[in-house]
C-alpha cells in the first residue's frame, strides 16, 4: 500500500464548501504545500477548523488573504493581523472555542465519542447555547464532538504506508487532527520507506492516514 | 537578589516568581509573567510549560547559538530545549493542564475580582483576538496567580467586587500580585497579605475596589 | 482456494475472509477469527489490529526465530512485529476502534439476531470473565462479521428473534457467516445472500429462529 | 531531581484501603517489582483499578493470591483462573467496565474532564444505573471520570526525573495510568540519565512522575 501521490492527485480530494481540519501553532506544525495546494486549485467558501491563522502571508494565512474562508472555528486569531481585520470587517465569521476544548472536541470526533464534559468555560461566554451537567457538586459543559470532511497534516518523516513522526512543539495539532475526518491527506518532509520508523516512536499509525505528499 | 529597591513590575515579578517551589511545573503568560524567569529564587529550579505542547523551554537562542525552527514558544518565538524536555501533541499538553499537573499558572489581567473571578481575554467591541489556552489554564491549573499593575492606565482599579468584562474563568484566581501588595483569595474573600516597601494599607484600599480583608500583621513584599 | 470441499469452520473463515480488501485494519477475536488468516485472497493484504495496542502482528514465531517478549496479541501470547507496524497505548488503541478506524471486525456468538444485537460476552450464573473489549469493538468497527457454528451443540439455532442472554451491543452486525449461510442484517431483516454447496433454503429456515428474508437469487458461498 | 528512590522508600506511599491504579494487559507490562512491595509492606483491602488481573501467580495475580483485594474494577478477569474461583466465591467484588470505556475514564480523570458520552454499553447491561444522553439523534452513555490514589507502572528506560518510554505493547494503559493518581510511582527496567531520551519519544513527561524505582 504505497499512499505518496502527487499534490495534483491529492487535490482531487478537495472541493469547494467543505470542512477543513488544519493543525499549526501560529505558523509551526502548518501543511502549507497543501495550502498552496488548495489555492491554486481555486478551493473556496471553506469552513476551517484550526487552533489559529498562522500569521499574514504564510500558512493557514494565504487562505485568509486570498478569501477562500467563510467560517474559522479556532481559539486564537491574534497571531494574524489580516485575521482579525477580515473578521471585524464581517467578511468571515469565527467560533471562538478554548484551545483545550477544541483539542477534546476533536479528539472526541475521532475516536467515536460524543462529547466530553469539561469545567472550561463555566462562568463565561462559552457556555452560551451549551448543556450544563453537574457531576458530584461540580459544574461543567457538554461539549460535542467536532469532525471535518478533510484533514491536511504536516509530518517530519512518513513512511511509504502513512506512518508519521512529528517534529518538536510541530506535532501540535497534527496527531488529533489525523483521526478526525473522513480523507487525511499528509504532507511530510522526508519520505522513508516501510519499516524504516521504530514501532514505538510512531506517533500517527499510517491507517488514518490517506495520501503523503512530499513537503 | 533581595533588592529593596525594587519596584513596579519587577517587584511584581520578584514576588511572583517566590511562588514557585524547586521542580515545579509552571505556565508563564506570554508578556510580563515571563519577567518572573529573571527572578528565580536560589535553589528553585523550575519546569516551563508551554501550551503548544512542550516543557522545558529556556528563551531564545543567543545570536551564534544552533537552534531548532520546530522548537517554539506559546508566542511562536524560536526557543532552546533543556536536557529533560519534551514535546507531546496539544491534546496531552492541555490534559497535563486541564488536570492539574501544572503547579502555577502565571497569567495578567484586565479584570480580576474578590470571588476569583479573571478577565483577560476580551473587551466586547475593542479586541477579537479569542481566548487561545487562557480559560483551560485558569481553570486547570493548581494555583492561579494574576500579576497585574494595580490601576490601569487612568488609574482605575482593576481588582473589583465584580467583574464587568467577560469571564476567563469563575472564581479560580488564588493570588494577585501588584506593584503595591499580595492580595490572597480566601473563602472569606481577599486577604491583604503582603505590602510593597513605603506602601500603607490605606493606600491600597484607596486604589482597589474590592472590599479587603486586613489582618492584624502584614508582611512586607520583599 | 476455492476449495468446494471446504466444510464448517474452514468454510466459515474461508467466506469470512473474503470480506476483507487489500489494506483493511482488521480486528480478530481470540479462537475461530483467527483461522481467517489461512484464507485471504489472493493479493488481499490485511493490517492485524490487537486491541492491546499494536497494529502489523503476524503470529507466533518460530521455534527459532528472535522475538521480543513485550510484543504480545490480545491473548497474552507473543507474536511478531511486521514492518511498517506500530505500537501505541490502549487509550489510543480503543480510540481507533471506536472511532470507526477498524474496517471490520470478526467475532464469535453466544446469540445473535435480527436486529442485529449480538450476545457473546457472559452467561449469567454460569460465565464471569468480563467483556473485555468485545463491546467496544462490536460497536465501533465499520462492518462488524459474527462468525459461528449455525447451531450450538445441542442443535438449537443460535440465530434468533431475539437475543435472550445480555447483550454485548445492540443492532451493530452486519453479517453472520455460518457453515450452512451468509446472512446480511439490514435494515429491512436479515437477507439470505448465500448458501453453502448443498445447502437448501428450508434446511436454513429449519435451523434458525429468526425470521428470513428470502431473495430470487442467492448466491454460492463458494 | 533525582527521583530514583529505594523500593522501601517508595512503598511508604502505600497503605490499606487505597485505591491503586495497575496497568498491564494479561501479564505484560505489569509493575510486578512494586506489586511485591505492596505484599511485603501487607497493604491490604485494596481497591484495584486495572485492565485485567494478570495470571494465575504473577503480577496483579499476587495480590490476589494474597487476598488483598477488595475490589477490583476491570474489563476482564478470564486471564486469571484464580481471580475468576474468588470472585464467585464472593471473596471479591467485581465491576466490569467496556475495556475502552476503562481508558476513557481513567483518561478523563487525569485530564479535567468529568466525565465522556460513550455509544459503548447501550442496550446492554452496562448502561444500568448511568444517565443517557441523546445527542444529534444518537445514545450515549454518560461515563464519569475515575481516578487513583496511587498509580504504579512499569516502564523500559526512566530518566532521573521521571521522562518515561515504554516498550512495544507492554505501554498499554501505563500512560494514562500515569495521569490519574495522587502519587504516581513507575518501576523501570532500565535507568538512564536526563537528556539521554529524545525529547519526541519520551511516552510519559517526567512532571506526571512521584518516584522512581529499579525493576
Amino acid at each position: 500500500m504505497d499512499k505518496v501521490v502527487s499534490l495534483e492527485k491529492a487535490m482531487e480530494a478537495l472541493h469547494d464548501n467543505q470542512t477543513i481540519l488544519i493543525p499549526g501553532f501560529v505558523n509551526i506544525g502548518v501543511p502549507e504545500t497543501l495550502i498552496k495546494g488548495i489555492i491554486d486549485k481555486g478551493c473556496k467558501n471553506l469552513n476551517i477548523i484550526s487552533n489559529n491563522t498562522s500569521v499574514r502571508g504564510r500558512g493557514i494565512g494565504l487562505l485568509v488573504h486570498e478569501n477562500r474562508i467563510r467560517h474559522i472555528t479556532c481559539s486564537h486569531i491574534g497571531s494574524n493581523t489580516e485575521t482579525v481585520e477580515k473578521v471585524v470587517a464581517g467578511e468571515i465569521d469565527v467560533t471562538f472555542v478554548p484551545q483545550g476544548t477544541l483539542c477534546e472536541r476533536v479528539r472526541a470526533g475521532g475516536a467515536g465519542i460524543g462529547g466530553v464534559l469539561t469545567p472550561v468555560g463555566i462562568g463565561t461566554p462559552v457556555e452560551e447555547g451549551k448543556q450544563i451537567i453537574e457531576l458530584d457538586g461540580k459544574k461543567y459543559l457538554l461539549e460535542k464532538a467536532l469532525r471535518g470532511d478533510v484533514a491536511i497534516i504536516h509530518a517530519w518523516k512518513a513512511d511509504r504506508m502513512g506512518n508519521l513522526v512529528y517534529r518538536r512543539t510541530a506535532r501540535n495539532f497534527n496527531q488529533i487532527f489525523a483521526t478526525a475526518a473522513d480523507i487525511v491527506i499528509c504532507e511530510a518532509e522526508e519520505i522513508v520507506e516501510v519499516g524504516a520508523l521504530d514501532p514505538d516512536m510512531i506517533h500517527t499509525p499510517g491507517c488514518l492516514v490517506d495520501m503523503i505528499v512530499k513537503a | 537578589m533581595t533588592d529593596m529597591t525594587l519596584q513596579g513590575r519587577e517587584l511584581i515579578a520578584y514576588r511572583t516568581a517566590r511562588f514557585f517551589k524547586d521542580g515545579d511545573l509552571v505556565n508563564l503568560g506570554i508578556g510580563m509573567p515571563t519577567m518572573c524567569l529573571n527572578f528565580l529564587p536560589e535553589g528553585v529550579d523550575i519546569w516551563i510549560d508551554s501550551e503548544n505542547g512542550v516543557i522545558g523551554l529556556t528563551g531564545a537562542p543567543k545570536e551564534d547559538e544552533e537552534f531548532d525552527p520546530n522548537v517554539v514558544d506559546a508566542a511562536g518565538a524560536v526557543s532552546l530545549l533543556r536536557p529533560g524536555g519534551c514535546c507531546f501533541d496539544s491534546f496531552t499538553s492541555f490534559g497535563l493542564i486541564r488536570g492539574g499537573h501544572v503547579a502555577v499558572t502565571v497569567l495578567g489581567a484586565y479584570e480580576v475580582d474578590q470571588e476569583g473571578n479573571l478577565a483577560n481575554w476580551t473587551v466586547p467591541g475593542k479586541t477579537v483576538a479569542g481566548m487561545g489556552g487562557a480559560m483551560d489554564l485558569v481553570s486547570g491549573a493548581r494555583t492561579v496567580i494574576v500579576m497585574t499593575e494595580h490601576c490601569d492606565k487612568t488609574g482605575k482599579p482593576k481588582i473589583l467586587k465584580k467583574c464587568r468584562l467577560p469571564l476567563t474563568a469563575a472564581g479560580e484566581v488564588d493570588y494577585i500580585v501588584t506593584e503595591l501588595c499580595v492580595l490572597h483569595r480566601t473563602a472569606e474573600g481577599l486577604v491583604l497579605e503582603e505590602l510593597a516597601p513605603g506602601v500603607t494599607v490605606e493606600e491600597v484600599i484607596s486604589k482597589t475596589e474590592a472590599e479587603l480583608i486586613i489582618p492584624e500583621t502584614i508582611r512586607s513584599m520583599i
